[in-house]
């Protein structure tokens, strides 16, 4: 413990918006990775196990595509729509048929791909970890605001992070098709009995958590390094954000995002030996507070 | 029937229990890569006492109850009659239980913790170890850094290392030689990030925050090279001297896409130290048969086997006993040695006299061009002196 | 009148798991008809209703549409063909406000036709129209039973199935209920309407179909149906 | 004798139950009627513990059981059966009857007996057949129909032996003959056991003919309170509930 | 069902005396069950078969507890295997440290563990579904962070080093492997007829009400949160029981025992044996370690096959082995019954 670099960095007000900036920062990629989940368990009910392995994917994707291309926007975008596509046809021939079944068994789906997704890439990309490397255009010296340093790397993935949470959080809530989607989730026979194709929303939703969880690998592939299993450290932590802040809400997943890279870039200077307990300690602390986390519906 | 002993008389089985998926699939491949090479020169020159090496490697994925199944699966099921465990940190002590269960000879090649060896209570007869050992690093690296602190004058220093055994053990030791050899020095700030932390974004703001004039890290492979992509973004590379331990390895070296210049870091494997031609070429040979260069673990696996070659023709016989027997002090060439010759001590049956140094990177080939040499013996008189610090001895 | 039925159920065997539960199941609707379907507590009212909308699996049999085959299709489909389906336990979306379970409902009809604005769904269910931005999950039964028959109304079925709707509603929904489903026979709308509140259903169907463990026994037009007094006896207890 | 004491409870804006206050006797028959979402499951929600009351009390022979937990209040002999059936779908008619009694008995977290103890058979076995539901009894109670399920929650509530049993509408999703064979069976036991009984319920031909006394409630509030006789020319009733239909008395 | 069986049905149930037989003979199968894996060293001298049944005897008292949760309560836990870590190193440290006997250790480490988990189950049990599992992994977690911190009493990410001393006592020295095997399969045996008797008892049907209708099940006058915590301590003590054997069998204890991975493991095996029946994780337990160990052996890629295999039961079955087995043999008698 080292309370003093923490109450030092509280009184000096660099420091403060320094670490406040990198908490920002932490948190959005976070939640970049955990909307997709949450959107996921939101609509379909599924804990997608999975999602870390879709991230892989994405990171994987956008790096090949760099090499070939040298295209940032291409590697981006094959990041996503790879794992766009890898997730609907995950979900069209594996997800879909056990949703009738217990939701320990839709687990064991994912898990049974979560195996298989690393060791397909262990077979194509090989065992040892990759690194993207930063494209030339944001090799830049970092920027200073309001007495935070952000490198312009990151204010790209705060943009796309906010975008993405607008995005989804206004459609879901204000359109059609959004309502359709959230009925889905609740009771998807009486949705198909109103004239509503319940495979084909599925399908989407799968889709675009995938699309979600391949672009956050996507835009981490530069300052990650790709390795079979890179999946996984993102996964838990994705799951304590998507808790912390309510199953299946997306303003849920942003704030409980943001709380941990606070705690992460604060925890650090105070308890450089317990940051991660830390995260625990407070998910802990918000789940007895509020047995839903912090935007989640009552579980009936 | 007869037929069938005569054939387990031809050849022995060595059982090798390693990593061979998740993150660190790589640990295993390198080792299984640096093992095989060796073998098959082995077996071609006539195997251990007349003996063909049967080598059977198995998956621990990491886990430490699974390299105890494997390694007394190995023993008592497969019928091998040497292990070698290739085994990170925990799974090499789990593994080292199973050889203190069964007797059966065990040569350690990753783990590079001190406790393993120098700890009378972990000693076994039977096990050696055939790595580097984090003591000796970190003398090494102590004096190193000493010598560049006081040229530049950098008093004010950070560490940054992964939160486990190793980088804990490795740093405190790094950090004793250091100011023991440069007082004056001062650590201002530490930062743990997790093993496998994918995001190391507070790490580097907060060692930013600190101003140091020099950090330290012993983060290794994949966490390694994610570090400097963000830290570069952040840049930090500017902003102070580092010292990384771990970087000097092609896995690091040839992955990272924007090197920073001037990072000091100890060897690990490099092809062009030592400068001999012994080296030059057992790397060239990894090379040409794997399309990759070898690693720090494949040096200390191949080790294992030039070892146990040695020692069985000393013992001429390949029974395990007798080859430990002959092990102790055994004394052997080697492209590793950092004056041709690589021993095992017998005191505590840990390797000594392997090539240990500290150079700075440049972004291309030969990546580290001039690499100082560390003392060996500085470094047993040091580790002597820490031992007895440690109750060891 | 049209002579070709709206809907035509033939031989429909239904099992659940290995329990046979309807046996041959033949029945017709024709346009403009309102067809109650009565019988007595677990005859298969709901699963011949479940079965025709594609819900409950149907292992032997056929359901025509307008002339269409559409058994075996999926329920999205069968809905789109023109089907409309009130369930008996409502199944309205809890989470979502009563405006939006309308408008989730909405749907053109099987011909591009609209009859249902979200106005005239107001203007026949006034009850709903102060509760539009209420959570749905917190209506009582009788504003979910409402609600339930509006949303499915908001997808301009040709056909409606109607479960129970007057289950635990008070007389006086009940009432407006009925006169709602009179007021729908009136426009020739064609319903198949399964009931235990006899008073309700006979006021309000123009045919009626008795079936009972799993097998229709009766069929007639609903003034011959008071006329039996035998089978008003053996399976309606009246 | 129970006791409501200017009970009240809002959800939101929502004023569910209002400051009510009523006396149901020992030995009681009453039924709640009033319009949907008058408050009449909200009311039983609140004296079963279901729901914490806002405000107000609710006497059990004097004691305040306002506030505590469900078990609680069951121990104290207040059942109830729900609106819509509330059941153990994979246990058998037969387990749901044994389990119930065995709770009952305090006997739910007995570890070194088999299930089911000796003793508890006959109550079950009485509640089954009080019920007709003997000869389901090996049925899972997912596979019952609705009106089968509904006998079973009933049953549920009856073999604990309450004082005062809260049936909210038990009729509904019943056949004409089920129906009127439930609600009989509900005067019996209510004759023969002499308890307290209340119930829901908006089939008027069955609430005139069983129920010597009614309330009826209306956005929370009690509208009117009385004999059936009273109740089916009050005005108010009529309009807020009953209809036109009724009052004419048309029946087939 | 027949009208004939449901008649069997009861008059089963009407024979008062028949508890206390039907428990003699679970004992009686118990025992002999015992009699014949004590025997089997003797028949088949391989040294792999005894590690074999030591692991599955660890991982099957882990598995059934986990099933107490899963399956006959609809507690998902995925923290179920902080008590088996808090066993292993319980376990360990108390023989490391202490050096007091076997039996001593054994039962103190039971009595840790009951105190923890009374404590974090009385945390846990008020949350559900997905918040209760999740809850569960966050102490677990909590737990795997404090192994790795307090370096100077567990020994950090290395585990607990040097060994655990196994003295002998009453004539019984764990440090041999036969010795190990036998105490093994007799904590196993005792640990299944122990969960079995709760599985049969009312509890365990209170159990079965609570995961089908909590709400119900408390206003039949059971206290749901009590009765779940109840659960939740017993099997705590059952995993913590298979934790002391996996450290007996490693000699040591490992942060990755108290690991998530460990609890995803008990659900896997569960899922893969089925959780309707008592036996089924049981099943899930060889299953999973027949599998584990001989693809390890045939290939680097057993995630891959691994993975294809468990897609197999859960799409193909889609349930447990034992499940389907129980299903399709009832379906063949009610098929024959029709037929006969
Ligand atoms: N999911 C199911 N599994 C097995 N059997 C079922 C299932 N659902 C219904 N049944 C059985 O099918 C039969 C017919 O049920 P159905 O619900 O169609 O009856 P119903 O006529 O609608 O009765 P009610 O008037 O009570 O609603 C009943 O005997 C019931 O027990
Ligand atoms: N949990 C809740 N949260 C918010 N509002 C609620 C809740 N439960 C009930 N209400 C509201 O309280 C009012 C009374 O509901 P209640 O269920 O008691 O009606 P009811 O008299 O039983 O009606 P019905 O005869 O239709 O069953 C309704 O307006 C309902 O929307
Ligand atoms: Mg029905
Ligand atoms: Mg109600």
């Amino acid at each position: 413990m080292d309370l003093d670099a923490l109450t030092g960095c509280l009184a000096s007000s660099a420091c403060l918006v320094t670490q406040t900036t990198s908490g920002f920062i932490i948190g959005m990629l976070l939640f970049l990775v955990a909307v997709g989940l949450t959107l996921i368990f939101g609509v379909l009910k599924v804990v997608n196990f999975s999602h870390g392995a879709f991230y892989m994917f994405g990171a994987y994707f956008a790096m090949t595509a760099y090499q070939f291309s040298g295209s940032f926007a291409l590697a981006m975008l094959c990041g996503a729509a790879g794992t766009a596509i890898l997730g609907l046809i995950f979900e069209r021939i594996f997800m879909s048929r056990v949703y009738g079944a217990d939701v320990l068994m839709q687990l064991l789906v994912c898990y049974a791909f979560v195996l298989i997704f690393d060791d397909v890439v262990r077979m194509i990309w090989g065992p040892e970890f990759k690194s993207m490397g930063m494209p030339a255009a944001f090799q830049v010296a970092p920027l200073f605001i309001a007495g935070g340093v952000v490198p312009p790397y990151y204010l790209l993935l705060i943009g796309v992070a906010l975008a993405a949470a607008m995005i989804l959080g206004l459609g879901l809530a204000r359109t059609r098709i959004g309502k359709v989607i959230r009925a889905a989730a609740h009771n998807p026979g009486m949705v198909s009995a109103l004239g509503i194709n319940t495979g084909l929303i599925y399908g989407g939703v799968f889709a675009l958590g995938g699309m979600l969880a391949g672009l956050a690998g996507a835009l981490a592939a530069p300052v990650r390094s790709l390795t079979p299993g890179m999946g996984f450290s993102v996964l838990i932590e994705s799951f304590i954000v998507t808790v912390i802040g309510g199953m299946g809400s997306i303003l849920g997943a942003l704030i409980g995002a943001l709380l941990i890279g606070l705690i992460r870039s604060f925890g650090s200077l105070g308890f450089p030996l317990f940051t991660e307990g830390l995260m625990y300690l407070f998910m802990v602390i918000v789940l007895v507070s509020r047995p839903t986390g912090l935007f989640g519906k009552e579980v009936a | 029937t007869p037929w069938v002993a005569r054939a387990q008389a031809k050849t022995i089985k060595v059982g090798m229990p390693t990593i061979l998926s998740g993150r660190v699939a790589q640990l295993g491949t390198s080792s299984r890569n640096g093992v095989m090479l060796e073998v098959e020169k082995v077996n071609a020159a006539g195997g251990l006492a007349g003996r063909q090496i049967e080598m059977v490697i198995r998956d621990s994925k990491g886990q430490p109850q699974e390299a105890a199944r494997v390694a007394r699966e190995l023993v008592n099921t497969d019928g091998c009659e040497i292990l070698i465990d290739a085994e990170a940190s925990s799974g090499a002590f789990a593994v080292h239980e199973v050889a203190r269960d069964l007797g059966v000879l065990c040569l350690h090649t990753n783990s590079e913790t001190s406790a393993l060896t120098a700890d009378p209570k972990q000693h076994i007869p039977n096990a050696f170890r055939t790595a580097r050992q984090g003591v000796h690093d970190s003398i090494v690296g102590g004096s190193y850094a000493a010598t560049i602190a006081k040229a530049k004058g950098l008093k004010k220093w950070a560490t940054c290392s992964p939160d486990y055994a190793y980088g804990r053990d490795t740093t405190a030791e790094y950090v004793t030689y250091l100011k023991r050899f440069a007082p004056d020095i001062e650590i201002i700030s530490e930062s743990w990030p997790k093993l496998f932390q994918p995001d190391y974004t507070e790490v580097v703001t907060k060692i930013l925050q600190a101003k140091p004039q020099a950090l330290y890290s012993c983060l290794w492979g994949g966490d390694l090279t994610s570090y400097i992509d963000q830290a570069n973004i952040y840049a930090l590379f500017s902003q102070m001297e580092v010292f990384a331990v771990n970087m000097a390895d092609y896995t690091a070296l040839t992955v990272v896409k924007n090197l920073p210049k001037g990072i000091h870091s100890g060897n690990r494997y490099i092809k062009t130290y030592p400068a001999t031609p012994e080296n030059a070429a057992w790397g060239d040979a990894y090379k040409a048969k794997y399309n990759e260069y070898p690693t720090n673990w494949s040096w200390e696996n191949a080790t294992a086997i030039m070892l146990l070659a040695e020692a069985s023709k000393k013992a001429n016989s390949a029974d395990g006993k007798k080859i430990a027997e002959a092990l102790r002090g055994l004394k052997i060439k080697s492209p590793f040695g950092a004056d041709g010759t690589v021993t095992m001590r017998a005191e505590d049956q840990t390797l000594v006299g392997y090539a240990i140094g500290w150079g700075t990177t440049i972004p291309q080939e030969p990546y580290v061009p001039q690499v100082q040499a560390g003392d060996w013996k500085t470094i047993f008189e040091l580790e002597a002196e820490w031992k007895k610090s440690k109750g060891y001895t | 009148m049209s002579a070709q039925p709206v809907v035509q159920v033939q031989d429909l065997d239904v099992y659940y798991g290995t329990s046979q539960i309807l046996f041959g199941v033949g029945l017709s609707v024709r346009q403009g008809e309102t067809m109650a379907l009565l019988g007595r507590n677990g005859a298969g009212k709901s699963t011949t209703m479940k079965a025709i909308m594609g819900l409950a699996p149907a292992r032997r049999g056929t359901v025509t549409l307008q002339g269409r085959v559409v058994s075996g299709l999926k329920p999205h489909h069968i809905a789109r063909a023109g089907l409309g389906f009130v369930p008996e336990d409502r199944q309205i979306f809890p989470e979502h406000t009563v405006e939006d379970n309308l408008v989730i409902g909405t749907k053109k009809g099987p011909n591009g036709e609209d009859e249902w604005p979200i106005r005239r769904i107001y203007d026949v269910f006034p009850l709903l129209e102060p509760l539009r931005h209420r959570i749905a999950g917190r209506l009582s039964g009788g504003e979910q039973q409402m609600l339930a028959i509006a949303r499915t109304l908001m997808g301009n079925p040709a056909l409606l199935l109607l479960d129970e709707p007057s289950e635990g509603l008070a007389p006086i929904i009940v009432q407006r209920i009925g006169e709602l489903l009179r007021q729908l026979r009136g426009t020739g709308a064609t319903v198949l309407i399964a009931e235990q509140n006899m008073h309700f259903c006979l006021g309000l169907a123009s045919h009626a179909t008795v079936i009972d463990k799993g097998q229709i026994v009766y069929t007639s037009g609903i003034e011959e149906l008071k006329a039996n007094e035998n089978i008003r006896q053996r399976y309606l207890a009246l | 004798m129970l006791e409501i004491r200017s009970l009240s409870k809002s959800f939101g804006g929502v004023k569910a139950t209002d400051n009510v206050t009523l006396d149901f006797t020992d030995g009681s028959l009453t039924a709640v009627i009033g319009p949907n979402g008058a408050g009449k499951s909200t009311f039983f929600n609140l004296i079963t513990g279901a729901l914490k009351p806002d405000a107000g009390q609710i006497l059990l022979n004097g004691l305040d059981l306002a506030g505590r937990t469900p078990p609680e209040i069951v121990r104290h002999g207040i059942g109830r059966a729900f609106q819509v059936a509330s059941i153990f779908p994979s246990l058998t008619v037969q387990e749901t009857m044994l389990a119930a009694v065995c709770a009952d008995q305090r006997k739910a977290s007995v570890l070194h007996r088999r299930f089911p103890l000796a003793e508890t058979r006959d109550r079950a076995e009485h509640a089954m057949e009080l019920l007709g539901l003997a000869s389901k009894r090996n049925r899972t109670a997912a596979t019952l129909s609705h009106g089968d399920q509904k006998l079973l929650d009933i049953a549920l509530a009856l073999v604990l032996d309450p004082k005062v049993l809260l049936l909210d509408e038990p009729t509904a999703g019943m056949g004409t003959e089920e129906r009127w064979r439930m609600i009989e069976k509900v005067r019996e036991l209510w004759e023969t056991q002499k308890i307290t009984v209340v119930f829901i319920e908006h089939d008027m031909d069955i609430v005139f003919k069983i129920a010597p006394e009614i309330v009826v409630l209306c956005y929370g509030r009690i509208l009117a309170t009385g004999k059936p006789d009273a109740i089916r020319r009050n005005e108010a009733v009529i309009e807020a509930y009953l209809g036109t239909e009724h009052h004419a008395g048309i029946t087939v | 069902m027949t009208e004939l069986q449901a008649e069997q049905g009861v008059q089963a149930l009407e024979v008062p005396h028949e508890a206390k037989t039907r428990r003699n003979r679970d004992a009686l199968i118990a025992l002999a069950v015992f009699v014949v894996l004590a025997l089997l060293p003797t028949v088949f001298s391989s040294k792999l078969l005894l590690d074999f049944v030591i692991r599955c005897a660890a991982y099957g008292l882990f598995a059934t507890s986990l099933n107490l949760l899963v399956g006959y309560t609809g507690l998902i836990s995925f923290g179920h295997g902080m008590f088996f870590g808090l066993g292993a190193y319980g376990f360990g440290l108390m023989m490391q440290k202490t050096g007091v006997p076997v039996p001593v250790a054994f039962v103190a480490t039971l009595g840790i563990t009951f105190a923890v988990a009374l404590v974090i189950g009385a945390i846990c049990v008020r949350l559900k579904e997905i918040y209760f599992a999740f809850v569960t992994l966050a102490f677990q977690m909590l737990i795997h962070s404090t192994i790795l911190s307090w370096v100077s009493l567990t020994g950090g990410d290395q585990g607990l080093r040097g060994g655990i001393p196994r003295p002998p006592f009453l004539g019984i020295d764990l440090s041999n492997q036969l010795h190990l095997y036998v105490a093994s399969c007799a904590l196993l045996v005792i640990g299944l007829f122990l969960m079995h008797q709760i599985a049969q008892s009312p509890f365990g049907y209170t159990l079965r009400m609570i995961r089908d209708n909590a709400t119900r099940a408390s206003f039949i006058g059971i206290d749901v949160w009590r009765a779940k915590l109840t659960i939740f301590v017993l099997a705590a003590l059952f995993a913590s029981t298979g934790g002391i054997i996996m450290a007996l069998f490693v000699s040591g204890a490992y942060p990755e025992f108290a690991y998530w991975t460990i609890s995803g493991e008990g659900i896997f095996i569960n899922m893969l044996g089925g959780v309707t029946t008592f036996l089924g994780p049981m099943v899930g337990t060889v299953l999973l370690l027949i599998l584990n160990d001989t693809v390890t052996r045939l290939t680097d890629y057993h995630g891959l096959v691994l993975g294809i295999v468990i897609l197999f039961f859960a799409i193909g079955l889609r349930k447990g082995l034992m499940d389907f087995v129980v299903e399709w043999y009832a379906q063949r008698r009610s098929g024959g019954g029709e037929r006969g």
